[in-house]
């Protein structure tokens, strides 16, 4: 568990403070509706059987992606895993897109080739969505030593799961973007469980990411992932940074999926009450009462709340309408001659 | 005798040997307390205790060295892989840890363990979760590879493999977990390295492993209805050792043959089957050997897509007829 | 015209295309102060500086990973991997990565990177350091493959490879790196999916790669000065795209195939080329096509043990008088 | 660099306690002597040519290999790298066996099928020399896995070098011990380099293995590789934590290579004067001190030294006389049933 100094510091800016301004805070809140309800969406959609193959929700998580989102620019690259419709979402990828690669449809994102695991689209700088734990996290370094290279102020980000801190691949990769000094942030999500086993089971530190950045020569830092303006602050820090050239953060930001791990889990691991804690903090609700403590008027939330919802209708009709996708893609981009030219 | 899931299967053919010996053991992510991803270890934790069902962090080449270290000191781990597609983030103890340890150390270590993993297509899982990874094992020289295609062989092949005095690496395949069959009562024991003639037939051999074999199976009954053609059919259960016997049995009674593989084109365990008949057997063949697999592509996730480039029984028909009849 | 070794030709591959596009970028273990454990990289971090060849930790998955994401935003990295035994520790990346993202994205994602490496037996280097994994690679859809026998082949295609924007594998044989070649002067740049015939005849195919070309061709003239039989000798060179037609031209014109492979047995390019032509040249074929591989053992380390293990000249001949004269 | 404070507890230790007690302190010379004799002598076989393939030697770090050897119980495991030769010959591996391997005679401990870098003795408790960077730690765990379900006090140790901290099987290894609380030692001889890059290029923090013990909630200990009374002394320490059933222990020496890489290597890269100041702290001067300082007589040691010499003259002449292996051995030993029986 988080000590008090962790709690101390996790909470540190968030509370009354006017930095963020109006515009941007409605931009933190609308993202957050999009991802809750184009996800909510993509639930219901499974629930009918529109939705195949898996899929893994970030309900509970948006604050997370909106808040990084909210604070990258348009050259900044996101590197997502399977778990990535809402940083996909974040970076303004059209809910049509998600949701009809998610339903197998023509106007997928990928046409069905990718599936919900790996939404990706590059015009949003959405570098792919990986499903192979911790895949991600060296190959982000890698499109950061490109915006070094080149001189670029292109920052990378890389999210992640807190069980994803256990795998070799995390370890290479933070020492890596250490020693050179690289503009990428890795972002650690620590919603308590890998996929049905809680983080700290298998786990040697109590916070699996903040408690190994000094073995990284890194700052411990370890948020709040439920309040958006925390998560929005810290970004914004590590952004900037990353964009002086002074290298690599990691940060853990404390959350909590409300839903299953994936689409087919009922969730019956989590201790009674768990959940229910934690919806007292749904990063939403969180956030809407920041919005009133600002005078926002209840008439403008409401109002992004129907736009909101008229925009997933919408994309969810016209995904109903897509057609499945052409056979004939299966041949195409295996290699770049556009066939699967392996041999004459 | 009961019928039983393939998915059931697995538990029991592990709880029986747990039961059997105590030095079997058993580890993995999300295997004990939940009773795995694809609920095929359900119970084993409750009836074997936590000292003998281990959860793992997510760790693949811990999980493959300490299942390593234990069997060269006197354990029988069996170590789940929970996709098979994660063998490349731990294929140094695959390729060249297990295998290589009894030669290198001639003969002084041993490693006998079972990596048991989820293997093959069919779940619209997109390109990282859907592999039919056995030519990467059989490969590896050192390894013995298995792959099931029936609740029944499920226990007999894991009890083998476990009693196995080498590394076994035992593919389940994702699709059949829901399938049933009828499955004796008690221990059960199989033989590795054999394979079992499913059906018999004068006019063509097919070569099938797991998913792909009630495919065969299903086309050869199409082929005999349709057009007339008998086709015998081998489950080959097991690429290492391989039982090149039967095949060449086969091939020697019906002078053709066809592999039906999961495996993307290329250097697949078709290919191997293909070479040793063509070379050993290549008078006994009255025309061209054919592979059928799934073309040299990552799978796509999406269902219309990946069912069309996994053979079917329609696609394994109609190559059989139309390369028996041109 | 010059007269290089294989492993300046490797230095000068690099330097060429360096200093061809400044989006050519190096990374790797010792390469840059230390010049490369092979010595096959010496004076480029001197000739284009620490910003574009750079020494990295031992860290096989962040090489070739942050090879991956420079690759996918713009540069044109090189990569290697010490030894190709080594890609075991980092197969994710070779196998789940570089070659699905392309397909996964529906065309969006780029992955246009070389992973060079040191492959092959010879050097009394034991089981871990000595490998051919060249079917490690050719199995999986989305790779390209190439293995060079000779300077010139080095950089030529290494050229092609860099320029190729397709993740390609290239595989530099250990054994070769001190033997040496004519090399023209200029640029050097080949196309990858070439096949070569390196010696005609008329009486059997012989497919060769990278250290087995020389031994090809020797036994080649060994079988035509003994016994009158006269060889064609094919350099394969690339294994994705695999040139089919020269091959299947070839056996066109001679009716035998001989492979020749320093794989270990099973599931090999040879395999791969004896199925395909098996299935597509069948009534070409006058006699059984033979695979001339290692066994299916780890590599012993001794140099009598290595020495008897890889195909030799005379195995190779020998292999071939038999079949033809049986 | 080390600290100050890593320098005081470094050095904290050494000095004239006598704990160690003089019949001890006597195996702790001879061992020392005996790698560096039978490692010289491989030297010197390679330069005759009679040493094929490649090999590693430890000279200079023999302090680590004796200290840990010597506080092992029979039961105790070694788990070694392609540089293993030390730590092989420390746990009683006769010097014929080891030379008879490099020389690839059939009197070899493997018969010339493993080579230098995969020197074996079950016999001896050395489970294997892995030449896969990183690949021996997690195969170490799972030794020590097996004593722990079985009740037994052995205890395995893995030994591996500054750079194999940067891989990723050794934060899984790491991870997975603590979790378990695993009765496995971690011993990092932390000789400055990789094969040619000094490990403080290309690693995030000063000590690479110490800096980040705290990362699997392990204690940090850094000490002084060279007097194999302080490696014996914190050895000790970390047998009984094992065996009391506490758990891992992450113990990084420093110390120097005075040879080269591997036997091709002249180790230009090194900075001038470097080797001069390690030889000064060369262990087994140190050690020849120490025992004159607790009274050994000159001639006790002058003893020992030729006992060695002895040994390891008859095993070179031993080796020299053997045969080569016999060419049907090929076949044994890749499957149980002693052929390669991978088809009927
Ligand atoms: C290498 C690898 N091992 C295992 C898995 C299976 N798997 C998918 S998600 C998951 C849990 C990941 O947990 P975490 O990193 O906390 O992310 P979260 O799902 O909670 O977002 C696991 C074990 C995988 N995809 N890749
Ligand atoms: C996975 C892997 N990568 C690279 C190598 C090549 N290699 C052999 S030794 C070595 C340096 C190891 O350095 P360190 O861990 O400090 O051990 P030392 O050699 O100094 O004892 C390297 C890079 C290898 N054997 N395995
Ligand atoms: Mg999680
Ligand atoms: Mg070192």
């Amino acid at each position: 568990m988080a000590t008090a100094k962790d709690r101390a510091q996790a909470k540190a800016g968030s509370g009354l403070n006017d930095d963020i301004g109006e515009q941007k805070r409605l931009e933190l809140y609308r993202t957050q509706v999009v991802l809750r309800e184009a996800e909510q969406r993509a639930y219901d959609l499974f629930l009918q059987n529109l939705v195949k193959g898996t899929s893994h929700l970030s309900l509970g998580q948006e604050a997370v992606a909106a808040g990084f989102a909210g604070a990258m620019k348009p050259g900044d690259l996101s590197f997502c895993t399977y778990r990535g419709h809402a940083h996909t979402l974040a970076r303004g990828v059209p809910v049509e897109k998600v949701l009809g690669e998610l339903m197998q449809r023509d106007n997928g994102l990928m046409r069905g080739k990718g599936g919900s695991m790996h939404l990706t689209s590059v015009d949003h700088g959405v570098m792919g969505s990986y499903a192979i734990i911790g895949a991600h996290l060296p190959i982000a370094c890698g499109a950061a030593w490109r915006a070094q290279y080149k001189g670029d102020k292109d920052v990378s980000v890389c999210f992640f799961g807190d069980g994803t801190t256990n795998i070799g691949a995390f370890h290479e990769a933070l020492n890596f973007a250490a020693v050179w000094k690289l503009p990428v942030i890795f972002v650690c999500e620590n919603n308590l469980y890998m996929e049905y086993t809680p983080i700290g089971d298998v786990t040697a530190v109590p916070q699996p990411a903040a408690d190994r950045a000094s073995a990284y020569g890194l700052e411990r830092i370890l948020i709040d992932g439920n309040d958006a303006d925390v998560v929005y602050r810290a970004a914004q820090i590590a952004f900037d940074k990353a964009r002086a050239g002074e290298g690599p953060s990691l940060i853990e930001c404390l959350t909590y999926r409300q839903s299953g791990h994936s689409r087919a889990d009922p969730a019956k691991y989590r201790p009674e009450g768990e959940l229910d804690r934690w919806k007292l903090r749904d990063p939403i609700k969180i956030y809407r009462e920041r919005l009133l403590q600002f005078g926002v008027a209840e008439r403008v939330i409401a109002d992004i709340d129907a736009q909101v919802r008229k925009v997933v209708d919408d994309a969810t009709e016209a995904c109903k309408a897509a057609p499945p996708p052409p056979l004939d893609i299966i041949a195409t981009d295996v290699y770049a001659d556009g066939g699967w030219a392996w041999r004459n | 005798m009961a019928e039983l899931t393939y998915r059931d299967a697995v538990i029991r053919g592990i709880a029986q040997e747990m039961s059997r010996d105590p030095d079997v053991v058993f580890l993995g992510e999300d295997v004990a307390k939940a009773g795995g991803v694809f609920k095929a270890t359900v119970g084993l934790y409750e009836q074997f205790g936590p000292l003998r069902v281990r959860d793992t962090p997510i760790s693949e080449q811990a999980i493959l060295g300490a299942a390593m270290g234990a069997a060269m000191t006197g354990l029988k781990p069996i170590a789940e892989i929970m996709f098979s597609d994660f063998f490349a983030v731990c294929f140094d103890y695959i390729a060249n840890e297990f295998p290589k340890s009894r030669y290198m150390s001639n003969g002084q270590v041993k490693c006998p363990l079972v990596v048991r993993t989820g293997n093959g297509a069919g779940s619209r899982f997109g390109a990282q979760h859907s592999q039919s990874v056995e030519n990467w094992c059989m490969m590896i020289p050192g390894l013995k590879v298995v792959a099931p295609s029936n609740p029944r062989d499920v226990i007999g092949l894991l009890a083998a493999s476990v009693r196995d005095p080498d590394p076994v690496i035992f593919l389940e395949h994702k699709s059949l977990y829901p399938t049933k069959g009828e499955v004796p009562d008690g221990e059960i024991v199989d033989t590795l390295g054999t394979a079992k003639v499913l059906r018999s037939g004068k006019d063509a051999t097919i070569c099938a492993l797991a998913l792909m074999v009630p495919r065969a199976l299903e086309a050869a009954e199409k082929l005999k209805a349709k057009h007339g053609i008998d086709c015998e059919v081998v489950d080959v259960r097991s690429l290492v050792p391989l039982d090149t016997q039967t095949i060449l049995g086969s091939v020697a009674r019906t002078h053709r043959l066809f592999t039906v593989e999961e495996n993307p084109r290329l250097c697949g365990w078709g290919a191997e089957i293909v070479s040793i008949v063509a070379d050993e057997a290549f008078y006994d063949l009255d025309g061209p050997p054919v592979r059928i697999t799934t073309p040299h592509i990552p799978l796509p996730a999406a269902d219309i897509l990946e069912d069309i480039v996994l053979p079917t029984p329609d696609r394994i028909a109609e190559t059989v007829r139309r390369s028996l009849q041109s």
